[in-house]
């Protein structure tokens, strides 16, 4: 630092996560704290055809609470709701669950968890009795089998893959399940013992084929299941999984992949040593990915790959604080620490604390918010650091949604897709204008600490304070530690945890309490959290989204390493020179047959809708799939994602998407449409200033971001 | 009954129009309509008499050499096929002076036998080294090579025993035998002259060495530099693993062997014996850290025997005659013989292999006859192009590893290069730095920047800029390379430099137009 | 030296094993894990052997032969990166020897090295500005007309960092942490001896090799070689705060 | 010779070779002895073979004084310039050679150092391809540059 500004940002040597090594957006690309396109003014306007009006901070929240209790009062109590970030802070995420459950007085809070590891929450929950990954980061230099199943380590969790990488470089075997020939597969000096290409949407076919070998190659840990597992459940799985529906060869034709394949995968899993998976959202973003998750459970129980270093179920998460989200409570269904609303001594322990009634039912998901607001029952919303629009499947769906609604808060440090259609603007802060905690995929806490004061006068917390007391619940917080204090006090897994205890040991891995007063590292070490370990049968069920005639191919999506999530953030720094747009990738003899030429116009048709991309040529597909990125708004890849979604979860089907690629000239209907839409509301965002005819006000700070360009 | 014709197929000789001579005389045998067998031997190592053709005669196998293809004619015409008169006829081979005062072990059959003839290597006790070795314990034969003395021959003299013993004593499920034939030094050529004259003796030593140590993969790294090295080696790998002696069941004693040739690219620095690890698993040629000692980490980590040629050639005759008749010869902690390679500004050049304790006296005079341009010998630089040079004062010194170290020189891999009076040492020093400026591999400062540096300060003293703070910039330049560079290249480049400076300090002073 | 910004360098990984040795180190008696090398030990009691090539998150390299030491009963100046501790070795890392082999070091690092201290984006943040101070350099006899890399080409393709090869003392620490941090070895030494440099890819710009960008070369070079162009920019920070990605 | 019968030679040889311990340099050998030198556009095809990086590559071919990334000359004259040579007069026969050839065509011969072939008691000794000749003489020189039919 050198004052308020930040000089440079290299990773820390003693950080438990990292140890001493960061990726091209950590270490780089933080230009965008200081962004020109940061907003830094509240604005408020009636419809969303009105232009921006800049106002004050009592104004715009007066106004919002204003508009949120008239819709309560027109509507009803459940017209409105609030949606987490998992991109802000614990704390931050705490208060606007709490602000939804007391002053709005519902459970219509949802967080973009949803459309990520919902189903790891679920599966992980049902299986090991904990939504959270069993291991530490660290834990990987023990592995002697690495198995990755639907992720993609070197782009998505660039750090963690190098950890990784130097693993099998002194030796560790590596299974790899993807149906892309992803760089882990063969890129210098890495080469993975077995790649199991199969096809979009078969992971449970897959896993259930694993588990098969498995149990008829008596390969099973018995005495580890004897003790540590349910028997009757073991017994049913285990004459499930051996029924000649589930065998590799049985399977073949469904994933495409040869049986032999699978069979020397699964002996490697249950046989080389220390086994730990890995997974991300190619195995949660399905109609069955709750389903898949509990198959990987049913692996590592079934080889006793669980409770020690190297081993475990280990979900790659997609952004930084999507674990800490969903830990304090941001579900409809869930208060912090995954318990149940309809658990009265849980309600009843935070209706004491918050002194309000909390009601027993879960409230709207965001899939049901959108079509509750469509047939005009849910009319407002609050929403913190999300960019719903761009990330949740069916645009269209969710834009007319949006449309219809009356009242819409969007708290962010930029005017975002979802912004376009709100009528409150509240301006955000960076994570480097507050303090909190953040917690990544190995459940590890970490600090959050402000290096320059928020640029827009408030932190995100503290706009969440203000809020609730416009619309009567008072929160008083002097410094985020206190809320904290309050999580820790509500929160049996996170008793032991407080700022003062984080700043001594650097983090601490939750659950951290009186048995475990310096956190937990490895789970399950002796007992399951839900006691027995519990075998669910995974019985494989195609997703409705069939290929057909029409739509002849398979669309999956996936993340590139210079962008994050949207790309609200790196796409306002220098790594666009990485990765300009978003791409389609397709199998060259697909490109052939439909004379798709290298870097040509491609239009992608769904049963959803219709976008234009640049086509990229690649041997890194397999026939008959074709995959693209979602980073960038106008490429509007998920206009063409479907409504499909995890049975228990609602986690959209963004993996698997019949569609039909032919080489076009022009954008999409839909395109134009948003350049057009989108171009009027940055008109709309220029005359915002109050008279003054100017945007925002050019603040003259240093903006490393801006010396560079 | 045909006639026995030898013309060598070494490199020296082809260097000097072998093949050519080797046509006329089968063009002129048949011309004659007489019978001839021509084999093409190695080199007798009488380098200034190549080509030296021999013939089969009733008395033994007479010399005529030099011989040029345009005398074929008149030595045919003075019945040269039954060692008839002529000018070039030197008499018996076996009683030229030159062959008869050397003790020949490790060199007994080059020249002798047809390089690629497995009889003719049977019927000169070959593999009878390695057939004693298969009735032995590995310790056994480490201890015979231990006890006969046997010391690393291309230069470091590190007692073979011993690394072997380490590499015996280092489990692992795959050890390597690593023949080093990358001999870069000026002046050596008796690798190259082994490996083209009798390839199977290198051969059978690396065996025995693989017996010793529970080695199964063995590979020679010969330099690019020796092509017919190669081909020969190659040739001979495969007929002696046809035969059985190599491959997986080593005369069916359940031993297996496989044995490669692998090719330098040009890197001096490769001869140093970690570089060449690099080199061969396919890296740049970059000096390794030591401790781990190649024995116990070697090649892809694993223990590794690596040894030069003469050292592994110099094994079957061990193993057969047994260490006590090796050990005999020689002087002080310096067993057996080393063949010295007498080149350079010499009359009669070549291979001698003597016993430790002759002097370089001897060899320059006795055997090479004073320098080829006549004029008196002024300094001989001894152990390649990192070796001292030593001024006549020296010249009576025993060539034994202790004594040439206690005159701050080495004996090296028995390079011997003559230099007249006409040598200019200082040019001959700032050489030096060139030469460690131009293989150096860049890995450590005191050798990657030294070198260089020690160019410019040469090029100021021989243009006589303040020689007298120059001189004393290079000695201090010496004493970081000496003790500060990793390996020899840029730890032993002082030794001539320093060698010239205090032995002939007359060259460094006198001013020489620019 | 901003001490307090930059934690401490041990110089070489710490190694984790159940014996532990002992040995002696300029007359102090330091015990470690076994398969500490000569140069942690130091450093964990307090002496601070010069060091260049060696940075505690990357293994031992042995390169730049500044941190030699003289061990009782071993000839020559082994380099204490690269050496283990061994039970009852006596070790000393300052006699007037080795400071003499380390300042004739130095003066060869520094005749092919820009003498722009006082205008170079890591001054006061430059371990070969450090080790020279240490190791007492005070003239460069070989003066600096000879063969050098002053007058190299910078490559300021990415976007965040700039590499200079001008000020590269080959250290290899790039290469390594490419290699050992990263895994992805975009980076490698081309050339050999004196023009040995640093090359991305095929000797070419950082921006057209398989670099994914992740600093760690640019956190592991030891001076200014390869340098973020915000500190270029806006000079050495001043203070640090210990914070969390939010990526 | 086109880079796609390049690229095609380089495959069989890549094949034939890639499953060898420590391969690279028999690779690199192959592909110089076939087609003169190592085309920079082939480094990615050999390093994806051997699962390595470009970078690796490129360090391990600028390492090595054999290899070279550009066509040769017509003819490429080794001379040998090692001590043992030098004490013979290399020099003055590198001289020689220089001025010999400095009328022929640009790309015709390239005269290049090698520091030791072995020749060492037969100096002055130079290399064609793997044609040696020893104690060359500057007459020596004058003719086999007739037979190798180079036009000065």
């Amino acid at each position: 630092m050198k004052g308020s500004e930040v000089v440079r940002m290299v990773p820390d040597k003693n950080g438990q996560a990292n140890e001493g090594h960061s990726c091209v957006k950590g270490r780089f690309a933080w230009g965008y704290a200081t962004h020109k396109d940061r907003i830094l003014k509240p604005m408020i306007r009636g419809k969303i055809t009105d232009p921006w009006k800049e106002v004050s901070w009592d104004e715009a929240l007066d106004y919002a609470a204003a508009e949120f209790r008239r819709i309560q009062k027109k509507y009803g109590r459940d017209s409105i709701g609030g949606i987490v970030s998992s991109r802000c802070t614990n704390e931050e995420g705490y208060l606007v669950q709490k602000l939804v459950r007391t002053a709005f007085g519902n459970n219509n809070v949802d967080t973009c968890a949803r459309v990520c590891h919902s189903p790891t929450g679920y599966g992980l929950k049902q299986t090991l009795g904990e939504s959270a990954g069993t291991q530490t980061f660290k834990s990987v230099e023990h592995s002697d089998v690495i198995m990755v199943i639907g992720a993609n380590p070197t782009d998505a969790h660039p750090v963690f893959a190098s950890r990784m990488k130097k693993r099998l470089l002194n030796g560790a075997k590596l299974i790899v399940i993807d149906p892309r020939h992803i760089d882990l597969v063969r890129s210098p000096h890495v080469r993975a013992d077995f790649h199991l290409p199969l096809k979009p949407g078969t992971n449970v076919a897959m896993l259930s084929s694993i588990a098969h070998v498995i149990v008829t190659e008596g390969l099973l840990a018995t005495d580890f299941i004897a003790q540590r597992c349910e028997d009757k459940a073991f017994q049913q799985w285990r004459d499930f999984v051996a029924l000649p529906e589930n065998s590799p060869e049985a399977m073949q034709e469904i994933t495409g992949v040869p049986a032999e394949l699978v069979r020397g995968a699964a002996r490697l899993y249950a046989t080389g040593g220390n086994a730990a998976i890995y997974y991300g959202l190619g195995v949660t973003e399905h109609a069955q990915g709750s389903t898949a998750v509990m198959g990987i459970a049913n692996l590592a129980m079934a080889t006793g790959n669980i409770g020690r270093e190297g081993v475990g179920v280990n979900p790659l998460r997609g952004q930084n604080n999507v674990q800490g989200s969903c830990d304090i409570g941001s579900f409809p269904h869930e208060l912090p620490g995954y318990r149940h609303v309809s658990d009265s001594t849980t309600r009843h322990l935070f209706e004491q604390a918050w002194g309000v009634e909390i009601q027993p039912e879960p409230g709207l998901r965001i899939p049901n918010m959108f079509d509750a607001a469509l047939d005009g029952s849910f009319m407002g919303m609050y929403c913190q650091g999300e960019d719903i629009v761009q990330s949740d499947p069916n645009t269209q769906h969710v834009t007319a949604a949006l449309s219809a609604m009356e009242c819409i808060v969007v708290q962010d440090i930029f005017m975002n897709e979802t912004a376009m259609y709100a009528h409150v603007f509240l301006p955000g802060s960076s994570f480097l204008e507050k303090d909190g905690t953040f917690t990544n995929a190995e459940r590890r806490i970490s600090r959050v600490r402000k290096v320059m004061p928020p640029k827009a006068v408030y932190a995100d917390w503290e706009v969440t304070v203000l809020l609730a007391q416009r619309m009567g619940y008072t929160m008083d917080y002097a410094h985020p530690s206190e809320i904290m204090d309050e999580i820790a006090r509500l929160t049996p897994t996170f008793h032991g945890v407080s700022y003062e205890k984080l700043d001594q040991l650097g983090s601490i891995q939750w659950p951290c309490n009186d048995e475990a007063p310096l956190g937990t590292p490895t789970m399950h070490i002796d007992h399951f959290v839900r006691g027995k370990g519990k075998f669910i049968i995974t019985k494989y069920v195609a997703t409705d989204e069939k290929v057909t005639r029409k739509f002849p191919l398979i669309l999956t999506t996936g993340r590139i390493l210079s962008q994050y999530n949207v790309g609200a953030q790196t796409r306002r720094t220098e790594n666009v020179q990485w990765h300009q747009q978003d791409i389609l990738e397709i199998h060259p003899h697909d490109a052939e047959e439909r004379g798709i030429r290298d870097g040509g116009w491609v239009g992608i048709h769904s049963r959803s809708g219709e976008t234009v991309l640049r086509a990229k040529v690649s041997e890194r597909m397999q026939p008959g799939v074709v995959y693209t990125t979602f980073h960038f708004p106008e490429s509007g890849a998920n206009v063409i994602t479907t409504e499909n979604s995890d049975w228990a979860t609602n986690c959209p089907e963004y993996k698997v998407t019949a569609v039909q690629v032919m080489p076009v000239l022009e954008s999409s209907d839909w395109q134009k449409k948003y350049t057009r839409f989108s171009k009027v509301q940055d008109d709309l965002l220029k005359n915002a200033g109050e008279g003054t005819g100017n945007k925002t006000p050019d603040i003259k700070i240093k903006a490393v971001a801006k010396s560079i360009a | 009954m045909s006639i026995k014709i030898f013309v060598p197929g070494d490199s020296a000789a082809l260097a000097l129009g072998a093949d050519a001579l080797a046509k006329n005389i089968l063009a002129e045998a048949a011309r004659r309509n007489m019978a001839v067998e021509l084999v093409r031997n190695g080199s007798r190592g009488m380098l200034w008499l190549e080509p030296l053709v021999e013939v089969q005669t009733a008395r033994g196998r007479v010399a005529f050499g030099p011989v040029s293809a345009e005398d074929v004619g008149a030595l045919f015409d003075a019945n040269f096929q039954n060692g008839g008169k002529h000018a070039l006829n030197l008499g018996l081979t076996e009683e030229l002076a030159y062959l008869k005062k050397q003790e020949r072990l490790t060199f007994a059959r080059v020249g002798i036998t047809d390089p690629l003839s497995l009889e003719d290597y049977l019927a000169h006790d070959g593999f009878q080294g390695l057939r004693k070795a298969l009735t032995m314990q590995p310790a056994a034969i480490v201890q015979q090579v231990t006890d006969s003395g046997l010391r690393g021959r291309g230069g470091a003299a590190f007692p073979t025993g011993i690394k072997w013993k380490t590499v015996l004593n280092t489990a692992a499920a795959q050890k390597y035998i690593v023949c080093n034939a990358d001999e870069g030094d000026s002046g050596t050529f008796a690798d190259r002259m082994l490996m083209e004259g009798d390839p199977f003796v290198l051969i059978e030593g690396m065996t025995i060495a693989a017996l010793a140590v529970g080695a199964t993969q063995g590979y020679i790294y010969v330099r690019s530099e020796y092509p017919h090295s190669i081909t020969i080696l190659n040739e001979a790998i495969a007929a002696a693993r046809k035969a059985g002696y190599l491959g997986p069941n080593i005369l069916n004693s359940g031993n297996s062997f496989e044995l490669e040739v692998r090719k330098g690219a040009g890197a001096y620095v490769c001869g140093e014996e970690t570089s060449l690890l690099e080199s061969l698993e396919g890296k740049r040629g970059i000096v390794r850290a030591k401790p781990p000692l190649p024995a116990i980490a070697g090649l892809f980590g694993k223990p590794t025997v690596i040894n030069n040629v003469i050292s592994l050639a110099s094994v079957p005759i061990i193993l057969d005659r047994g260490a006590a008749f090796y050990k005999d010869y020689g002087m002080g902690r310096s067993h057996g013989t080393l063949p010295f390679q007498l080149a350079g500004n010499i009359k009669q050049g070549g291979l001698i292999e003597k016993a430790f304790g002759v002097t370089l006296r001897e060899l320059m005079y006795d055997f090479g006859g004073g320098s080829a341009s006549g004029r008196p010998i002024k300094a001989v630089q001894v152990g390649g192009p990192l070796g001292a040079y030593l001024p006549e004062s020296q010249w009576d010194t025993p060539l034994d590893y202790e004594a040439y170290t206690a005159l701050w020189a080495v004996l090296g891999h028995g390079g011997i290069v003559v230099h007249d009076d006409s040598a200019d040492l200082a040019k001959l020093a700032r050489y030096a730095m060139k030469f460690c400026a131009i293989e150096s591999c860049g890995k450590c400062t005191p050798c990657r920047i030294g070198a260089t540096r020690g160019v410019e300060v040469m090029d100021k003293i021989i243009a006589g800029q303040d020689t007298e703070a120059q001189v004393e910039l290079l000695r201090d330049l010496c004493d970081t390379m000496l003790n500060g560079s990793m390996c020899a290249m840029g730890g032993m480049t002082p030794y001539p430099v320093l060698s010239a400076l205090n032995h002939f300090p007359r060259d460094f002073v006198k001013k020489i137009p620019v | 030296m901003l001490e307090q910004l930059n934690e401490k360098d041990f110089g070489t990984p710490r190694r984790i094993a159940e014996q532990e040795v002992t040995l002696e180190i300029d007359g102090m008696q330091v015990t470690v894990a076994a398969g500490t090398s000569i140069m942690r030990a130091a450093a964990e009691s307090g002496v601070n052997v010069p060091k260049l090539c060696a940075t505690d998150s990357l293994e031992p390299f042995g390169s730049c032969r500044l941190c030699l030491v003289e061990i009782e009963g071993r000839k020559g100046y082994p380099a204490s990166c690269t050496t283990q501790v061994e039970r009852g070795m006596k070790v000393r890392t300052q006699t007037p020897k080795l400071q003499a082999l380390r300042k004739g070091v130095m003066e060869l690092y520094i005749s092919d090295h820009p003498l722009d201290c006082l205008t170079c984006a890591a001054n006061g943040n430059c371990e070969l500005q450090d080790m020279a101070g240490v190791t007492g350099l005070r003239e460069v006899r070989y003066g600096y007309e000879g063969e050098n890399h002053i007058h190299s080409q910078k490559d300021e393709s990415n976007p965040y960092f700039t590499y200079d090869p001008s000020k590269c003392i080959v250290c290899n620490r790039c290469v390594r942490a490419c290699e050992e941090t990263q895994g992805t070895y975009a980076l490698t030494i081309s050339g050999r001896g004196f023009e040995s440099r640093v090359s991305p890819g095929q000797d070419q710009p950082f921006m057209d090799s398989e670099c994914v960008s992740c600093g760690a070369c640019v956190q592991a070079c030891p001076t200014a070689t390869l340098q973020e162009k915000t500190v270029i920019e806006l000079g050495q920070a001043e203070h640090s705060v210990v914070t969390t990605c939010a990526y | 010779m086109n880079l796609a019968r390049h690229t095609e030679s380089i495959a069989s040889i890549i094949s034939s070779q890639q499953n060898r311990p420590g391969a690279l340099l028999p690779i690199l050998h192959d592909i110089q002895e076939a087609l003169g030198f190592i085309p920079p556009d082939s480094i990615q095809q050999i390093a994806s073979a051997l699962n390595l990086s470009r970078a690796e590559v490129h360090g391990v071919i600028t390492f090595y004084h054999h290899f070279r990334t550009t066509p040769p000359a017509r003819h490429t004259i080794e001379i040998c310039c090692a001590e043992a040579c030098q004490s013979m007069g290399a020099e003055r026969l590198v001289e020689h050679a220089k001025q010999r050839l400095a009328g022929s065509k640009h790309g015709e011969c390239e005269v290049k150092p090698v520091y030791c072939l072995g020749l060492c008691a037969t100096s002055p000794a130079l290399m064609v391809g793997e044609e040696l000749h020893a104690r060359v003489t500057p007459e020596k020189f004058d003719r086999l540059i007739e037979q190798m039919g180079i036009k000065t």
